[in-house]
């Protein structure tokens, strides 16, 4: 199984999609011939042309409306918001045109779209947002959010083979940092949570980059045995794998690299007080970034953002309870 | 009076020549049954709304009912049409039975939407057409994407939608118009220039009338009498026939009056009564009536047959259950495979014609 | 002290603020001469001016920016949405202008963005949503929402006097329906939970019209003594007035109109989870609306939100727990 | 070559015989000195960018000085300002110091926002001037709010923001450009037209040069050599007399040309090569130079001074603290009372004139 990034195992995936689904098309701002602002759909407008890979204009609520039309008519859009935080410019048309479709017409709408999110490298306030939580809480979209080069690919092709909107946060400090095998073909990575790590005494949940802070924070803590949930998908939320996980260990922490207030880590700890009251030996902790805009300077930053060795110590303490 | 009332109107094209053309005498009769079914239907809904059978606002297009009749019987089968809150007559051309009409506004199932949504917010997806959101003018992106999909497919169709001249302020309008302009996309924008969006009189609204931006977008603009049916189906006529022909888009004005107001409980007080007066003597309804009278056509038989197929709409309709409780959180997402839209019926004599 | 429904309340502090402060301004659409979608705004206009009352056109991303200039400039803006449904076509402003503006530049934005939201008489999925949640994950916004006549008036006032962005929920369906004695003068009401009925065995937290749904679930529930928390403000939360209650009551149940999934009460159960784990002698009980549109239909309409007898129903439950 | 790179450019004044009127030697003389100051600054950043001393990307505004400078040069104290990312002369004629703008690049303290902010995303509030959202173009409806105060409160005054080409595609413009127009706002829009947005290129971003667009808002539109400060001046000059006067808006095209790539890490590629070097041709600070020299001014020793002070302008910004780690989540909320934006620094002969 060949070797990738987790930037080319989406952008494998799109030309597979492209390939396979005369369908498949991808648009977005400086996605075509310059092959998109991170470079993911770098050549797929060479190989597929202008009209499947296409240069939009500058309008984040067009876009996404344009892709609902597309996708009502038999296509199968899949568009790239340049980052994450633009989403703010089409969120009326996410939520309120494609979220709602289905439910008040029986109409399906089936879009992806491409949102680079996260931050760790100095984008500032408006270059490094992780907006999961808003679309959580607008029924009728999916929303997921891969850790692994293998999810990445195997869960963009999940989306776009889905009759829903599916909102596909790719974390772009993941981009060139996480490599992983990757496998060919056009198979989908199920909408479910993923054990990273198995364990015991403690269950750290996360999702996105902060999987990967947390098995760096929890490598090692005095010997622990903690396992580690990649949640995978938000929503559809895996609640049994997170109620099964909690129930053998008792412990939970749960990680958001979003703003603390009604983010997904919220709405993970509410689920487990609700429903794993009698299984806890401690307060569901949450670590979390604190409400506040992602700063643009690096120790601001550092500061604001879950860092490993803050994980560690909520870990340590949860331990020790 | 508003700008645009007492501005003249030029259509585009020569209104009479063209549809003696194109229209069949029977084609202008059943320009005037629909737009005569739209004014009935939303006449008894009104009833329905004031025995409190109908939840929520009540919203009609009373005055308009040229513009979604002339629009919708320009397209053809394959087309595909969101729909706006002003444009019943659109979902009855495309063949949408009266009863269900009501049933919808009622909340019931044999409704449009199972009780999911309202009045006016609805489409019937078999037939070709996307029900509005309430965002205006929303749907205009979305008539671009599937525009968009015609194109790149290489199909001669087009997307048509509605909006007015209070939406025409919102940026979904420009990022729509912009992009139809740049990728020469074959959609039709027809822009129901009521003179107000809901209180707000159109000077409030835009400084200049719209229709001076649709060429700085390189989208073909035009104004139309929005209460000649005829007129405006010329205007989407010729519009649909550019978009096919690789022409590019189409905002088409319809200059027209709301003669209700904003919705029910709305007594319109801000609006001049001389405006009301002077649009009044252009009833759309009328003014078909008496062409198709002209014409030598039974207009009093054609308005008893609507009343019989009216009367028996809302038997059937208040005979609909409401939807199951049970089911209310039912459906948010799809769980089988994605149906696109179906084609809706094109009652002009043109496509049979052609399809013969 | 005279009696003022709900909606009276809102105008009568409208009209103070107007009356005492120059720079106060009311703009949106249909506020002026018609006075507004609910007649809020009724009179005002005759009263101040079309200078002062300002009928917008329809753009909700421009009054909201328009407001931001206007504000730090030096006016007090207070603009309305239509309905809070449309805050989405305006969501960008808030979020990525108001909201970030004085963490990054020092300047202040004092706008108050008036909401009115709920659900509860057939509006249909586009008039009846409560997207309070949305801006609580989006830092540098306050969010309030008052449940009586008297905080209406005095947390818009309040609201108008803050020096940022303040969104102000006020439940329609509350306009006419709620009735009590109303302060004359500009007095704020503090962002602060309020203790809506005292109580020793369960508490019961919810905010605008669900607070009068958790009074009336809750009046006898076979003599139990539940506490009703108004929380009157989610951003800020008052946190210490939520923890005092559950230590005093070891349960809780907490209410949102909202769709549940990342909701409000979601932060609240979290908070809960985290903080008062050792107070709680049962599980954070949720109650909440579906992750649905809010249907139009009466009969699915009824069934999403939370009614008394759901609420009162999750009560008894946890109470016998 | 770009549709409006190659088209005529008509400065709807006549620039010369204005800026003779207008502009002392000395004006012209410190219209260059601005230029080469953010020249100079943008340099010594980026060098500090290859470092590894200024974080995140890097953007700049190199060939676009003329721009910024000229129109900020023709605003008063008293006026306000929404400067964008390409116009750092506009924070240099407000009176922001060189150095506090290389502290702001590299994150640390006595930059101009604490390290909060990066290195476009910033504006000093005690000048008059409001930072830049990334979403482009949003700062359009907040200068229309900045104007709507100053008309209701009778003050002759004007806010001024500038934009992109590609962000004149987004809905934001059009809700501005409409609601100014509607209330002839004194405001001014200056539109960048440097050829490309990103990679992508005028004619994917509009069919119609969106000047076009202007009159049908009831705007003032008028298109100007952007690489030419005096004529930038020039108009933005006359479009803040239009606005104190009651003229309302204007939307100037200021039409030059993106001679980096997008950010430092993008080569432009994508930009044909006799593109960039039409445009090298015609750099707007050689322009300025040789009008200074032949008014006899010593641009060598001009270049001299703005060497020295960016030489201790970036010794000073390298002496900044970074932010101290356990503020980060300080300053969300105003905690005090709300100040509004100050007065800036005013150059232009013209108003120190009226001063005295
Ligand atoms: C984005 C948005 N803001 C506000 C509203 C509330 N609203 C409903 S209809 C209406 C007036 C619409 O006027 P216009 O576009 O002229 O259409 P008309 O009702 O006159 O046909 C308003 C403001 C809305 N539907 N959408
Ligand atoms: C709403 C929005 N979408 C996307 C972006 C990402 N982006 C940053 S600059 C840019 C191009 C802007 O082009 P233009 O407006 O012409 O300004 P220029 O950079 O050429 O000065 C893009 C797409 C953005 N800043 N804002
Ligand atoms: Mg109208
Ligand atoms: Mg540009």
């Amino acid at each position: 199984m060949p070797e990738m990034t987790y930037l080319q195992a989406i952008h494998d995936g799109l030309r597979e999609e492209l390939l396979a689904d005369e369908r498949v098309l991808v648009m977005g701002e400086d996605v075509g011939r310059f092959g998109g602002a991170f470079k993911v759909t770098d050549g797929l407008w060479d190989e597929f042309g202008a009209e499947r890979v296409i240069d939009t204009p500058l309008a984040e609520a067009a876009i996404i409306g344009t892709a609902v039309g597309a996708a009502v008519v038999g296509m199968r859009p899949v568009c790239e918001m340049q980052f994450a935080d633009f989403v703010a410019c089409g969120f009326d048309q996410l939520v309120n045109v494609a979220g709602k479709m289905h439910y008040r017409q029986g109409l399906a709408v089936p879009i992806t779209v491409r949102l680079p999110s996260g931050g760790g490298f100095g984008g500032g306030p408006f270059h490094s947002q992780n907006p999961e939580a808003w679309f959580m809480h607008a029924p009728g979209l999916k929303v997921v959010a891969p850790a692994t080069a293998a999810d990445a690919k195997g869960m963009l092709i999940g989306a776009i083979h889905d009759p829903n909107p599916v909102l596909f946060f790719e974390h772009k400090h993941l981009y060139r940092r996480v490599k992983g095998e990757v496998p060919p073909g056009r198979e989908e990575t199920p909408f479910r949570a993923r054990v990273a790590r198995e364990g015991r005494d403690l269950t750290v949940i996360a999702y996105g980059a902060m999987v990967w802070s947390a098995l760096e924070a929890t490598e090692d803590i005095d010997g622990a045995s903690v396992e580690v949930i990649d949640l995978r998908s938000l929503v559809p939320l895996d609640e049994e794998a997170i109620l099964a996980s909690v129930a053998k260990t008792s412990k939970v922490v749960v990680i958001d690299e979003a703003n603390a207030t009604c983010a997904a880590g919220a709405q993970v700890a509410a689920l487990i007080a609700e429903r794993a009251f009698e299984d806890l030996d401690g307060p569901v902790v949450r670590v979390a970034t604190p409400d506040a805009p992602i700063a643009f300077s690096p120790p601001l930053e550092r500061a604001l953002l879950p860092q490993a060795d803050r994980i560690e110590e909520a870990c340590r303490e949860l331990l020790e309870y | 009076m508003a700008t645009t009332a007492s501005g003249p109107i030029t259509a585009g094209i020569d209104g009479a020549s063209v549809t003696s053309e194109l229209l069949t005498r029977e084609d202008r009769v059943q320009l005037l049954r629909y737009m005569l079914l739209m004014r009935g239907v939303e006449e008894r809904a009104l009833n329905l709304y004031r025995q409190g059978k109908v939840p929520g606002s009540f919203y009609d297009g009373f005055g308009q009912e040229a513009i979604s009749a002339g629009a919708a019987f320009a397209m053809a089968a394959e087309d595909r049409l969101c729909v706006l809150h002003r444009d019943l007559a659109a979902h009855l051309v495309r063949g949408v039975a009266p009863g269900r009409v009501l049933a919808q506004y009622m909340g019931r199932t044999s409704g449009l939407t199972d009780g999911r949504d309202g009045n006016v917010h609805f489409g019937d997806r078999r037939l070709g057409c996307v029900g509005m959101v309430s965002m205006l003018p929303d749907m205009m992106p979305v008539a671009n994407g599937m525009a968009l999909a015609f194109k790149l497919r290489g199909e001669r169709r087009c997307a048509l939608t509605w909006l007015g001249d209070g939406a025409s302020s919102r940026g979904d309008f420009h990022e729509a118009m912009n992009w139809a302009g740049v990728s020469r996309l074959p959609v039709i924008f027809v822009l129901e220039n009521n003179q107000y969006a809901y209180s707000t009189p159109t000077e409030l609204q835009f400084a200049v009338d719209p229709i001076a931006r649709a060429a700085s977008y390189g989208v073909h603009g035009e104004t139309v009498d929005g209460n000649d049916a005829e007129a405006v189906f010329a205007a989407a006529f010729e519009a649909r026939a550019r978009a096919l022909d690789g022409g590019g888009p189409t905002l088409i004005e319809a200059v027209t009056m709301r003669m209700h107001g904003h919705a029910a409980h709305d007594d319109m007080r801000y609006v001049p009564a001389e405006l009301v007066e002077h649009w009044r003597a252009r009833d759309p309804v009328e003014l078909q009536e008496r062409r198709v009278i002209e014409l030598g056509a039974d207009a009093q038989e054609l308005r008893a047959d609507v009343t019989s197929e009216l009367d028996a709409a809302v038997d059937w309709a208040l005979e609909q259950p409401m939807p199951d409780p049970g089911s209310a959180a039912r459906g948010v997402f799809c769980e089988g495979a994605a149906e696109p839209l179906g084609d809706g019926m094109a009652p002009f004599s043109g496509y049979t014609r052609e399809a013969l």
